[in-house]
């Protein structure tokens, strides 16, 4: 993959610990480092990502006029096959992609040209799917780090968390590498949730979670949804995750193949016998 | 005025590497000398003498005989003056010199180890090997009754050959080293020789090392920690920047350099007339490593190193009018008419042995943050 | 095959695998599930050599193996896939396959200088296998790609390959179906029922997804804090109270007020 | 452009370099210049083994080379009985104690169960063990350096011819690096880079302090050479003739010849070595390497011992350093432990390799060459240069003697610039792998 | 008083040069290992930073000298200091720009940079001595000490002396202000806890909005006063020697990793760890045990001086071989 074509980096195995740390080395590139100009445009969902065609640095294209959308109050769920895109769609739409045609819109306003930080600020959250806590840190600290955009008291917002996930409360001082793999899970929406979003974004929250686990995970989110936060999520577990949906998309090679109700897709033989395993 | 012909003298110093700082002075003074030679016109017959440097690195024996081989063989000197450091001043001599024989005449190469190196009678040094100079610290510690002293060295060809050979001396005498440590230049921190050196303890403090390298911060850190207050300075110590450094700390303390007597050094003093730091060691062994490699052309009417190689010792030594530092003309002009002379230079030269200075030293004594000569040994 | 006896693995403090014993039976697929942080990982990293138990045994045909290094028990035929694949990024997947055995002549570098023709016939006999081995998982138009450069799903078909360039006597798969498509993840258990039926390839497959556990394990077992919590088939795992309490759950709480206020 | 034309342009424009040389310096500078350039592409060939097809960061060269120098004083310097009978025996014997208490304190370790107990005991072996070894090894020393200090005072060598020393370089090499290699390749992490740094500065230590095994900071001059005397040649009657017949004089005649016998010793070494790494790349062996590379832990499990193929390329990176470093001090006929610096022998054999190409050989032979020539050239560019800048100036401005004065400085100026060049702009170096 | 006498001389020699080294080296240390923290590579160019600092400390203070600007008994150079890290931090600045952030948007592993600080190592090397030159320069002035050997003697009317130099004391005070300065600033501030935050995870820092290019620029400015700092604190105490700053990377690295490479920590414990390791072992206690009442025959020196590097690197090895990730499990920043 990238490891073999980008020369500088190659490292050649070297695992030398005296010279080079390997530890939280960042895979993500932000298309654009500097923000370009935004634009209003009426009407829309509240955030879409429109017809995206895009691909990472000078690669060829992984998306194929691929969109997505999702209103408060929705669910809106995103399944297909490993490697269809999901989760380079949810980079696109946070600005980690060069979007080389269609756009990026959130509530109401072009956002194609942020740069992530700027995303952030203008209210998107985003909980990766892999390494989504800082380890390092307290329980508090993770949540503050959340909250880093905000120049406001957010005292407040960690209380809700706290109210939210309370086992967190209990375990604020401890740093969040010690806690089990749930709990994790939560730190890591609760971190999201700091920057008191407009729209929650979610790669594979429950992948390698137990079902007890997977249960409550999707019982927090159900639960944050219903303050009205939109909730936009890429899930392998597609048949659980498209039974809480409200809105589903099934990508494949980076297109748009099936959408629907999750209900519909659930329903739909085609669907169920290619991607949820019969 | 118009020079008929052009004699290419090179001049290889380390201008990077451990002793960069040194070598600078050291090629003025060699380049003094043959400045002074090109405005006389005396020459063969008027000839002018251009520099041409390179560098040693003082360590890389490879990048060392590289450029000695270019300034051979592309740029076609005659003489050369260096190398300094003696690591790569042996493997310049084996390599390039003698293969080419090429007269090479070093300023500061000590080692005694080259004395023995094989050389064709193409090898010569202004500066006294450290056989003597270790008697001579041992006649100067013995006049003031000094019957213990700690030793400390720069661990390289220079500093463990004056420590050794001091110590031989000084034991002989019926003195005692009580201690001989090592310290690396250009390291970071000397406290633990310090401590030793300290622990050791001992009247004097004998150290043999540079001026700007780690001579200097040992002296500093005995200074500071209380350890010694007087030192003996040897030759790669002696020089105004050690004034500079210590001032009045160092009253009591003596010193030697090869130096003949106070007018020669004053007159060098005078020639170079601050154009550079005429006390920096080895610059006025430069100088006359330059001089004399042109006065044994003019003594052999020849700027061929086979011709002139013999004549080396005789334009150094008695017989002849001596010819002090600033006096090159005349002794060109002696020559040409087929006289003798004796260059004294600026440091006194006497060529014994295998072409080796013989080493007349001047002692000092540091009083009132000056140094004093002391007499002459 | 394999016997655990009373296994520890303590990181510091904190009692990892406490006390874990179990067996894995010849021709065997067993399962072993159980919640986040129970220790499966660390139990299965002390079996496969990546660590050193603090305490206890494991034996495998009777042999004590505790303690061995990876390569060694590779040799012993233990091998064991990746959670996350390890695919040999810059070489092709052919020579993916072909690195795999062990004691080959070329790697010896005297070889390399003397032995040449050795080499080479060796090198004949290793391709034509490999290949096979890509055949038999349906990816033989991938043979000269760089295996970086294959999905996510045939990277791990492509570790199952590696199992199969040798006699491997028991395999270890590390959550298999985490992030894998459904669809990919029944291929991957064909593949497995096949290996295990036409070559006897005893597994030990870790895994979160009860339907993965239930078409392929016959033994399954359950862990809880570093210790066996249970052990039997997926229906009376299923139906045991610690096990439901621990790990499986009862399923989504906030659903049917979801709906009713939807 | 394919890529065997380009590597054949490159390689034809570093021998047009040296051409050039030869042209506008002379003949002389340029052999010399190449034949450390093929001394500097061996070591640089040893240092891709490590970091091209292991990525192991050895940041030791120096050491290495050093040990190789050290080879050809013990194998080709005259026996001497007398140092022997002083104390020579007793050195070793010391030796042995000292080895004997390592190993004892390692077995220790390994024997008693942890605790107190065993604390205790590996102190009181190791306290032991030093002190017994230091009351033989002090007077014995002594009594060898006491001998004719100023002109030996060492144990000698064993009298062999000095091409023998080659191998024997490596093979001091190889056991140094087997040591370190053991060691920081066998910690729970990888520390290879700080423990070569330090074990070179303490390699260096040990030749510049130990005076009893080759005379410390001392020097050793005048090594016997593989190739005749400049001198000889010029007094052979048959040899002059023969110059003559060719339109040389004797003193060019026999310095060339001289430099050309290196040459084609140097040559010989160096396509042989080349040879090896290659079919050893080619081969199942570079294919595991690769794999090594690629994925640690996967070849772990796939049955590689990882950390004994990390060590066996070490060992054989460093054992080539070790060639190498043996044949420069035959070069230079002497051995000078204080011209050992790591920005000459450790990090411009780094840049060499990083600027040829990791992980290609023929890159390595490339970068080697080019970049010696740089180092040795770049001076008297740099000179000239300055002099073309400042000639406006006035002749005793002080930026202009300022200038030219600094033209030595550019040396590693110039290197850093061509290190980060290359780096920014063909990252996989001149001729990159594959 | 015989005992007196002992300690002051253990004292002396061994205890207060030991805690200045130190504090020197952990000094350096720091800026070490907040690179590898924080950027993740070793900075092969931190010695040759240092001296590019230092030498601009240098020229300021020559000229302030030359103005007849002064502080009284404290040298001129802390004066010049805020000056020298501007210059200092101006260097890193470009650097990164023109060198390090390419490799950056590259995501260029971490041993890249490695050798690319390498390339960086030889242009500094070459920057500084082309300015300032290869000598020796003095630029210390003021009082030189705070208690000399002789005032000590006359105090107490103890044999021994006891030096404290201006310039230890210095050390020392600075080293404890940078470094409580520093946690207090990594631990307690919003961009300190974004610095860790970036160290701990760079992906979920940018998700969280922090300017990874704003984090890296702190990391400079830390590192740059840091360097600078160390840098003019020792060549205050011994002497400003563009050479000198390269030979020090060694025990500055070795102090960072004994401590555990990325922890601040472990960057002061390696510090003082090597500097004593360095003159402990290798002192002969001859004089100490005479005043104890011994009548030792030789120095009693477990080793020559000469092996002093040795020493503190074999230290490192065992530090490493029952803590594999140094003394403060180097965890990042
Ligand atoms: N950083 C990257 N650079 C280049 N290509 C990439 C990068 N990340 C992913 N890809 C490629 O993009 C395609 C889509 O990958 P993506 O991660 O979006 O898939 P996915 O649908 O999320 O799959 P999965 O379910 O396995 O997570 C794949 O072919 C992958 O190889
Ligand atoms: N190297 C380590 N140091 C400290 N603690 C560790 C280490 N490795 C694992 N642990 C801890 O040991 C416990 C067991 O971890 P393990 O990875 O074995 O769990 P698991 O059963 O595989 O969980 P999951 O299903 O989430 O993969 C966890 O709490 C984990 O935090
Ligand atoms: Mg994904
Ligand atoms: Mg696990």
């Amino acid at each position: 993959m990238s490891d073999s074509d980008n020369p500088y980096q190659d490292g050649r195995g070297n695992k030398d610990r005296s010279i080079t740390n390997t530890h939280g080395v960042g895979t993500m590139t932000p298309a654009h480092r500097k923000s370009g100009a935004t634009s209003r445009v009426e009407g829309g969902p509240f955030l879409i990502g429109d017809t995206m065609t895009g691909g990472y640095g000078k690669g060829p294209d992984i998306l194929h006029e691929c969109t997505v959308a999702v209103d408060p109050g929705e669910i809106a769920v995103i399944v297909g096959p490993n490697g269809a895109g999901k989760s380079t769609a949810m980079k696109a739409i946070f600005g980690m992609l060069d979007v080389r045609s269609g756009s990026v819109r959130l509530d109401g306003e072009d956002i194609t040209q942020l740069s992530p930080q700027d995303r952030v600020t203008k209210g998107m959250g985003f909980v990766p799917q892999t390494s989504n806590i800082f380890t390092s840190m307290t329980v508090e600290e993770n949540l503050e780090m959340g909250a880093f955009i905000r120049r406001d008291d957010i005292t407040g917002t960690m209380e809700q968390v706290y109210e939210l996930f309370p086992i967190l409360k209990e375990k604020r001082h401890q740093p969040a590498g010690e806690l089990s793999g749930g709990q994790r899970q939560q730190v890591a929406v609760g971190r999201a949730l700091m920057t008191q979003p407009k729209v929650l974004m979610l790669d594979e929250p429950t992948a390698g979670v137990s079902p007890i686990v997977m249960d409550e995970l999707f019982d927090r989110i159900i639960e944050v949804s219903r303050t009205g936060l939109p909730i936009l999520m890429v899930e392998q577990n597609a048949r659980q995750a498209l039974e809480i949906a409200d809105k589903g998309y099934v990508l494949v090679q980076g297109r748009n193949a099936y959408t629907g109700t999750g209900k519909e897709l659930l329903a739909d033989p085609e669907v169920r016998k290619s991607f949820l395993g019969g | 005025g118009s020079h008929s012909k052009e004699v290419k003298i090179g001049i290889i110093l380390g201008f990077t590497g451990p002793i960069e700082s040194l070598t600078p002075s050291m090629a003025d003074g060699a380049e003094l000398a043959m400045k002074e030679v090109t405005d006389s016109g005396m020459l063969l017959d008027g000839a002018s003498v251009t520099p041409v440097r390179a560098d040693s690195t003082c360590i890389d024996a490879g990048a060392a005989t590289a450029a000695a081989e270019r300034l051979i063989t592309s740029d076609g000197v005659s003489g050369i003056v260096g190398a300094d450091c003696s690591g790569v001043t042996g493997a310049i001599l084996s390599n390039v010199a003698v293969p080419n024989g090429v007269v090479m005449i070093s300023p500061s190469a000590t080692s005694p180890a080259l004395s023995d190196a094989e050389d064709n009678g193409l090898f010569f040094r202004t500066a006294p090997s450290d056989a003597r100079q270790g008697a001579v610290i041992t006649e100067i510690l013995m006049d003031q009754d000094i019957k213990e002293v700690a030793v400390t060295y720069t661990n390289n060809d220079y500093g463990k050959g004056l420590a050794d050979s001091f110590q031989q001396a000084f034991e002989a005498a019926g003195g005692t080293v009580t201690i001989s440590a090592a310290h690396e230049d250009g390291k970071a921190d000397y406290s633990a020789e310090v401590g030793a050196l300290a622990s050791a303890g001992g009247d004097r403090l004998v150290v043999a090392g540079y001026v700007d390298q780690g001579g200097s911060g040992i002296v500093r850190a005995a200074l500071d920690s209380g350890a010694f207050d007087t030192f003996h300075f040897p030759d790669g110590m002696v020089s105004e920047k050690l004034l500079e450094n210590f001032g009045t700390e160092i009253d009591g303390s003596s010193g030697a350099h090869p130096s003949p007597s106070e007018e020669l050094s004053n007159a060098y003093a005078e020639l170079v007339d601050g154009a550079f730091d005429s006390t920096s060691p080895f610059t006025p062994e430069s100088y006359d490593a330059a001089a004399l490699i042109m006065l044994a052309m003019q003594a052999a009417g020849s700027m061929d190193s086979g011709d002139y190689k013999d004549k080396v010792m005789e334009v150094a030594n008695a017989p002849g009018e001596q010819i002090g530092v600033g006096e090159l003309a005349k002794g060109l002009e002696i020559l040409k008419n087929g006289g003798d002379i004796d260059y004294v230079g600026a440091t006194g030269v006497e060529l014994i042995g295998p072409g080796e200075a013989a080493g007349n030293y001047r002692e000092i004594a540091y009083e009132g943050g000056d140094d004093t000569t002391a007499g002459y040994r | 095959m394999i016997v655990v006896e009373d296994v520890h693995k303590h990181f510091g403090g904190f009692h990892a695998v406490d006390g874990a014993s179990l067996e894995i039976a010849k021709g065997s697929i067993t399962g072993l599930i159980g919640p986040n942080g129970a220790g499966k990982t660390t139990l299965f990293n002390v079996i496969a050599g990546v660590l050193e138990p603090t305490s206890g045994r494991v034996t495998m045909d009777g042999e004590d193996i505790t303690g061995l290094p990876p390569h060694e028990l590779f040799h012993k035929g233990l091998l064991r896939t990746f959670q996350i694949a390890h695919e040999f990024s810059s070489m092709s997947c052919r020579e993916n396959l072909m690195m795999v055995p062990g004691a080959q002549s070329g790697e010896s570098l005297w070889n390399t200088w003397f032995g040449r023709k050795r080499i080479a016939n060796e090198e004949r006999a290793l391709a034509a296998k490999a290949d096979e081995v890509l055949e038999f998982l349906t990816i033989s138009h991938l043979a000269d790609h760089k295996a970086g450069q294959v999905s996510g799903g045939q990277k791990k078909l492509l570790e199952l390959g590696r199992t199969m360039m040798v006699d491997a006597k028991i395999v270890f798969l590390d959550e298999v179906g985490a992030g894998v498509n459904r669809t990919l993840l029944n291929t991957i258990g064909d593949a497995i029922i096949r290996l295990n039926e036409e070559r006897g390839y005893t597994f030990v497959v870790i895994e979160h997804d009860m339907d993965f556990i239930g078409r392929l394990c016959d033994p399954v077992i359950c862990m809880a804090e570093g210790k066996v919590l249970a052990e039997g088939t997926l229906e009376e795992i299923k139906a045991n109270e610690q096990v439901i309490e621990a790990y499986l759950g009862t399923g989504l709480k906030n659903k049917d007020q979801l709906e009713a206020g939807a | 452009m394919s890529a065997p034309m380009k590597n054949t342009l490159l390689f034809a424009f570093v021998a047009g370099l040296i051409v050039l040389t030869g042209f506008m310096q002379s003949w002389n500078s340029a052999l010399l210049i190449m034949n450390m350039g093929l001394i500097s592409a061996i070591m640089a060939i040893g240092v891709n083994l490590q970091w091209g097809f292991a990525g192991l960061f050895n940041v030791g060269v120096m050491g290495f080379v050093a040990l190789g120098g050290l080879a050809v004083v013990l194998v080709s310097t005259d026996l001497r009985p007398e140092a022997w009978a002083a104390g020579g025996w007793g050195i070793i014997l010391a030796l042995l104690l000292g080895a004997a208490t390592v190993v004892a304190a390692v077995l220790v370790s390994q024997r008693v169960p942890k605790g107190a107990a065993r604390t205790l005991a590996m102190l009181a072996v190791l306290i032991g063990g030093f002190f017994l070894y230091r009351a033989v090894f002090d007077p014995n020393v002594s009594a060898v350096e006491a001998i004719n200090p100023a002109a030996a005072g060492n144990i000698g060598g064993l009298g062999l011819p000095v091409l023998l020393a080659w191998p024997a370089g490596a093979l001091l090499a190889a056991g140094a690096a087997w040591l370190i290699g053991k060691t920081a390749l066998g910690l729970r992490s990888d520390y290879l880079a700080i423990a070569t740094l330090g074990i070179a500065e303490i390699i260096i230590a040990v030749l510049k302090n130990e005076d009893w095994l080759a005379r410390g900071v001392k020097n050793v001059i005048g090594l016997p050479r593989p190739v005749p005397y400049e001198i000889d040649l010029q007094g052979d009657a048959g040899f002059v003739e023969r110059a003559a017949g060719m339109g040389l004089d004797p003193v060019t005649a026999s310095t060339l010849y001289v430099k050309v016998g290196y040459s084609v010793l140097f040559l010989i070494v160096l396509l042989i070595l080349l040879w090896m790494a290659q079919m050893a790349l080619k081969s199942p062996w570079g294919r595991m390497m690769r794999a090594i590379r690629d994925n640690e832990v996967a070849a772990e499990a796939m049955g590689k011992d990882v950390t004994r193929r990390h060590l066996q390329v070490f060992v054989l990176g460093s054992a080539i350093c070790g060639i190498a470093g043996a044949m420069m001090t035959t070069l230079d006929g002497q051995l000078t432990p204080g011209s050992y610096q790591p920005l000459r022998f450790t990090f411009l054999v780094w840049v060499m390799v990083i600027v040829g190409g990791s992980g290609n050989n023929f890159g390595a032979v490339l970068g080697a060459m080019l970049i010696w020539f740089l180092w040795v050239q770049v001076e008297p560019i740099g000179l000239w240069v300055m002099q073309l800048i400042t000639s406006g100036m006035a002749e005793d401005s002080a930026l202009r003697l300022h200038l030219i004065d600094s033209a030595a400085h550019m040396r590693l100026l110039t290197m850093g610039v061509i290190l980060l060049l290359v780096l920014r702009f063909s990252p996989r170096g001149l001729i990159p792998e594959k | 008083m015989d005992f007196l006498n002992a300690l002051v001389a253990l004292s002396n020699f061994v205890l207060i040069p030991g805690i200045a080294y130190g504090s020197q080296l952990a000094l350096g240390a720091l800026g070490v290992t907040l690179i590898y923290g924080i950027l993740r590579f070793s900075n092969f160019a931190h010695g040759d930073t240092m001296a590019f600092g230092a030498m601009i400390a240098v020229l300021v203070t020559w000229w302030f000298q030359a103005m007849g600007i002064g502080l009284g008994p404290l040298p001129t150079a802390l004066l010049a200091l805020p000056f020298a890290i501007l210059g200092c931090v101006a260097l890193l600045l470009v650097t990164d720009r023109l060198v390090y952030r390419f490799y950056r948007e590259q995501k260029a592993k971490p041993v890249i940079l490695v050798i690319v600080s390498m390339g960086v190592m030889f242009i500094m090397n070459g920057l500084v001595r082309f300015i300032i030159g290869p000598d020796d320069q003095r630029f210390a002035d003021g009082e030189r000490f705070i208690i000399s050997a002789r005032d000590f003697k006359q105090m107490t009317g103890l044999d021994e002396g006891l030096t404290i130099k201006t310039t230890q004391g210095i050390t020392v005070i600075v080293a404890v202000i940078a470094v409580v300065l520093l946690f207090w600033f990594l631990n307690k501030t919003r961009t300190g806890k974004s610095m860790r935050a970036y160290s701990d995870n760079e992906d979920l820092a940018l998700l969280s909005g922090i300017n990874p290019e704003r984090v890296v620029m702190y990391t400079w400015l830390i590192v740059a006063a840091l360097a600078t700092t160390a840098g003019v604190l020792y060549g205050l105490d011994k002497s400003f020697k563009p050479f000198v700053y390269f030979q020090l990377l060694l025990p500055i690295f070795a102090s960072a990793i004994v401590g555990g490479l990325g922890s601040p920590l472990g960057a002061i414990a390696g510090g003082f760890i090597i500097a004593f390791s360095e003159v402990t072992i290798t002192y002969a206690w001859k004089k100490v045990l005479q005043y104890m009442g011994a009548e030792p025959s030789g120095l009693v020196q477990l080793l020559s001086t000469d092996y002093k590097f040795a020493v503190s690197f074999v230290i490192l090895l065992i530090v490493l071989l029952f803590r594999p990730t140094g003394l403060f499990r180097g965890k990042s920043v």
